[in-house]
């Protein structure tokens, strides 16, 4: 395993962008999904519920074909979207980080939704008798107590956002520099009789990226436990 | 009036109900244990809603079910010492006292810090706190946050003689310097009695 | 007869064309065989890892050659089932018109659109596709503009879904969709033939194998072939 | 949408069967690992962690290949298991159940480990006092008081189990009847030129089926919480 | 001997120091808030162990860092009443009580109930309880396990007056009847007198 070439690097640098930029972008909405589905009692939660499981229920191959259904140059979205904001998802980079998002999303949804229903809900009318806002008791109190829960969230959604192959392939198909991310490429050599030498390089690169960022969590982790919990 | 308070609330299938109307700016609420006295203090505080009646605080109204006013807790401006102490797990002691404090504030940090003897404590997590520590937290969070009037639910059970009556001392002198009504639940009736409270007693219905 | 056919693992674009040729052998009163389906590589695998199967149908020569090498074949039992051709399609409302020749002025009729076909460097459609682009001198300027799909009917997706302009499939996936048209057939000696070796393993058992696997080189089996596009070997 | 065609029953039976086989049979395994994560300190306790991680980093095929290694007639421990048991997962719907379960166990360690982690630990030495022993403390007071993790694990790995499709065809191929479940079916539908309506019909039954499991698992979910939950 | 306890811990940096040989079957442990009281009990418990010394409980040695003897918490046997009550939310007030019973018990189930005057509480869960109503929860859960001595952490702090009384004399009953050890910590010395027990000071060290 000596230095990468150039073409790994730019899987590698792709694969980190793409799973980095799923992660953010679709944290805040998850947390926001999470929430109304602890907090929240409203007719059609079964419904929500059901529909933040979908990508983990379906082949990824199929959750890719209604990706490129609704997001593709002819599809609902995609069209609105390429003509109000001049947006292209399609063979994109930006395309592999949204399949990645949809897939790693039920994951992200159900541990945020989980530290969200552990969270001591006294602590939060305690923050209001001290004249906290609900935004201001949301941000002290109820987002760092739902901490651990977001904090396994990024772990596992960066995690299944770098390991996402099927609908990514599907979706944005494997356009060399732009939706080649680890995965496809260790798909792409897999499918070739003497590839198997390359399918572990690429393996021990993912592993190595998903090992640091167990590394940053775990800290992380400790950093929280220190506060917070009871001992004894 | 400090206090105007008449409300009605069911528990448990019991009714809880309380009729005060005082210019004693210190009530002492007694009655046996689960009466009904947290369930009331919660109200005052609005963290829950009586079924009917109102509830006047120093000619501030904060519930009234006839005018349909329900002012929310955190526009209530209360200091309020719950009998579970509810200490802010994530935070340092330093962190709560600072979590409610106004700019505009009547008490000084040292003073607080200095009787209630937790100076000591700033930098520690809560649940490395022993029971009366704890306590006095608490005690120091209310205080600080400027509040126009007190709820103390049992603020002193788990401290000491000595320490106690410098507590009271203090709170006593709070009431002399800004006047703001206190209604404290206590099962020690030698203490409101050395406060000089208005004695309001729960009894079980039936 | 036993109950169970013999287990035959076949490129997963051989599907339906299989399935016809096997309830046709059935019908003779034979087992109905056991087909599985999956890419070509992942059989392969399989193979070499033990599986216990009576035939591999592989939709390309490489991945039967390593099984070859493997020594998972037995003997003299190697044989071509089918041929096909490749072609350039369209979809079926935004026509192209473009005549496949040397130097065809592909990228110009690609516009600001893509050319999809399964990967060019792994999967058995691509590499043919590549080769004759590379044949027709256009391969190193139409490249940027490609999209690789997993496989060849992938590919045949986004050309239906009017995602990509242009697309490299077997005739056969271009005679069963509806939503694309052909715009011209590669000259067969633009790339090396498309050819789909059958062959028996070492680990089969069952006596039925070795009549089934005669029954697809036969004339009856050609004639289900030949029904579903493909050409004789 | 009308009724099932025999094959489709066989889809949908063996589907269920090897999810239900994967999930039963790994979570008190994920139990165990999430424990440990949670609980213990141990030099090596990074690499499992990592290890727990890797179904989910790397792509579906990849985790297919590596237990097509280790669990086909020729791999280390497919062929103790062939020897000694005489069980064989190749082209079986236990090895169906196997990989379902391999992918399902990074999500279940999690949200376990999650539970694990939000346990009051004075509560288990109050149970201490009370003379219960460390087992009974276990079952007692640490399983209910995790259960949340538990349920939330269930689900998220039954859910994951019926989609799973790139480890299950690269390691035990599309067997009709032992390993063709629903996501192998829909892909092998979707490789067919009019496999579209076939395709709907599947997605639809794995959507209703995952619906199933859910309303269970919120059902459970609130009679949990009608005990144990803080109010006000 | 009722207690031979003699350990040294150190908490926050501060040492906790006890020394007490005693027959007394009633130690009334006080001392300021944060001295000390609590970790005194974890340590008879076996909740943590103390640097050194030894803790020998009616004849029984727990702790010996002399001779390495360590006894596991849940066989000490020991009846702990909590400061903070640690009731087990996820059961029921009846399954919380019935957690510790042993066959071989002491106590009669409806006498703990009626003095205590909880019997009306068994279906309900922790949460629902008020503060005085989950101590004596607690105090039944502990009373009921037949413990050989009780550990009593301020376990009247929220009772009020007439009911204390009545568990006051529960309590001197049980030990005239059956004669284990109590040590008992309390903030109220009246409470200690009124018992008659030996009363242990602990101070602040520097
Ligand atoms: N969340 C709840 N659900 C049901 N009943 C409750 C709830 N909270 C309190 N109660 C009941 O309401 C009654 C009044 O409780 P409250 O906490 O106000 O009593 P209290 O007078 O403060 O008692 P204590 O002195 O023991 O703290 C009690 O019988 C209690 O069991
Ligand atoms: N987990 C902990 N970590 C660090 N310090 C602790 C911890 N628990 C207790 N302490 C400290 O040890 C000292 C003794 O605590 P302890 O709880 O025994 O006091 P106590 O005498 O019971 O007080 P109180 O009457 O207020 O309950 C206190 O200063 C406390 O802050
Ligand atoms: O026939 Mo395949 O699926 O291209 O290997
Ligand atoms: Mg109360
Ligand atoms: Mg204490």
């Amino acid at each position: 395993m000596a230095g990468l070439s150039p073409e790994e690097w730019i899987v590698l640098t792709l694969s980190l962008k793409v799973s980095l930029v799923a992660v953010t972008v679709s944290l805040p909405i998850c947390f926001c999904i999470a929430w109304m589905l602890a907090r929240w009692h409203f007719p059609g939660k079964l419904l929500v519920d059901a529909l933040v499981h979908l990508p983990l229920v379906l082949p990824p191959v199929v959750t890719g074909w209604l990706l490129l259904l609704l997001f593709g140059m002819n599809g609902l979205i995609g069209r609105w979207l390429s003509d109000v904001f001049g947006v292209t998802l399609l063979f994109r980079w930006t395309g592999a980080a949204l399949a990645a998002a949809i897939m790693a999303v039920p994951l992200m949804v159900r541990a945020i939704r989980l530290s969200i229903e552990a969270i001591d809900r006294r602590l939060e009318s305690a923050a209001a008798t001290l004249g906290a806002s609900r935004l201001r008791i949301f941000l002290t109190i109820s987002l760092p107590l739902a901490l651990p829960g977001v904090l396994a969230a990024v772990v596992l959604g960066f995690a299944r956002s770098l390991g996402e192959f099927g609908a990514t392939i599907t979706f944005v198909s494997d356009v060399p520099g732009e939706t080649r991310t680890l995965p496809i490429a260790i798909y792409a050599a897999m499918q070739m009789p003497d590839g198997e030498p390359i399918v572990t390089r690429f393996a021990i690169l993912s592993i190595l990226l998903s090992l640091g960022a167990l590394i940053v969590s775990e800290i992380l982790v400790r950093r929280i436990a220190r506060g917070g919990r009871h001992v004894i | 009036m400090s206090f105007d308070i008449d409300v009605k609330q069911t528990r448990s299938g019991r009714p809880i109900t309380l009729f005060c109307r005082t210019d004693s700016p210190l009530v002492a609420l007694v009655g046996p244990s689960g009466v009904g006295k947290t369930s009331i203090l919660n109200m005052v505080a609005g963290i829950t809603s009586p079924d009917q009646g109102h509830i006047i605080v120093a000619g501030q109204t904060l519930f009234d079910s006839d005018t349909g006013i329900d002012l929310k807790t955190a526009r209530r401006q209360v200091g309020y010492v719950f009998q579970d102490r509810r200490l802010f797990p994530h935070l340092r002691v330093r962190a709560n006292l600072a979590y409610g404090r106004r700019a505009a504030m009547s008490m000084d940090m040292d003073d607080v810090l200095a009787f209630l003897g937790i100076g000591h404590l700033l930098d520690r997590w809560p649940h490395s706190l022993s029971g009366g520590e704890a306590q006095r937290v608490a005690i120091g969070r209310a205080l600080l946050s400027g509040p126009r009037f007190l709820l103390l639910d049992e603020p002193l059970s788990s401290i000491d003689r000595d320490r106690k009556a410098g507590i009271l001392d203090a709170i006593d002198q709070i009431r002399r310097r800004s006047p703001i009504p206190i209604l404290y639940v206590t099962h020690d009736v030698a203490e409101a009695e050395r406060l000089s409270a208005l004695i309001v007693t729960m009894h079980e219905e039936d | 007869a036993n109950e169970r056919g013999p287990l035959v693992l076949a490129a997963a674009s051989l599907q339906d064309v299989l399935a016809a040729a096997a309830l046709e052998w059935a019908r003779q009163g034979h087992p109905q065989p056991i087909l599985s389906f999956a890419g070509s590589s992942a059989l392969a695998r399989q193979i070499r890892a033990g599986a216990p199967a009576d035939l591999f149908i592989s939709a390309d020569e490489d991945w039967m050659n390593v099984v070859e090498k493997a020594g998972s074949v037995q003997a003299g039992t190697r044989a071509d089932i089918a041929g096909n051709r490749l072609v350039l399609v369209a979809p079926l409302h935004q026509p192209v018109r473009l005549a496949i020749a040397s130097g065809m002025p592909i990228i110009r009729a690609l516009g600001s659109s893509r050319l999809a076909m399964a990967n060019p460097d792994s999967v058995p459609a691509g590499k043919y596709g590549k080769a004759a682009l590379t044949k027709l001198g256009v391969w190193t300027g139409v490249a940027p503009k490609v999209v690789r799909a997993e496989n060849v009917r992938a590919a045949l997706a986004l050309v239906e879904r009017g995602e990509a302009r242009l697309g490299i499939v077997y005739a056969t996936d271009a005679r069963a969709s509806r939503k694309v048209r052909t715009v011209g057939v590669f000259p067969p000696g633009s790339h090396p033939p498309i050819r789909y070796p059958v062959a028996r393993l070492m680990s089969s058992r069952h006596a039925d194998a070795e009549g089934f696997r005669r029954f697809l080189l036969s004339p009856r089996g050609h004639a289900v072939l030949k029904r579903y596009g493909f050409t004789a070997p």
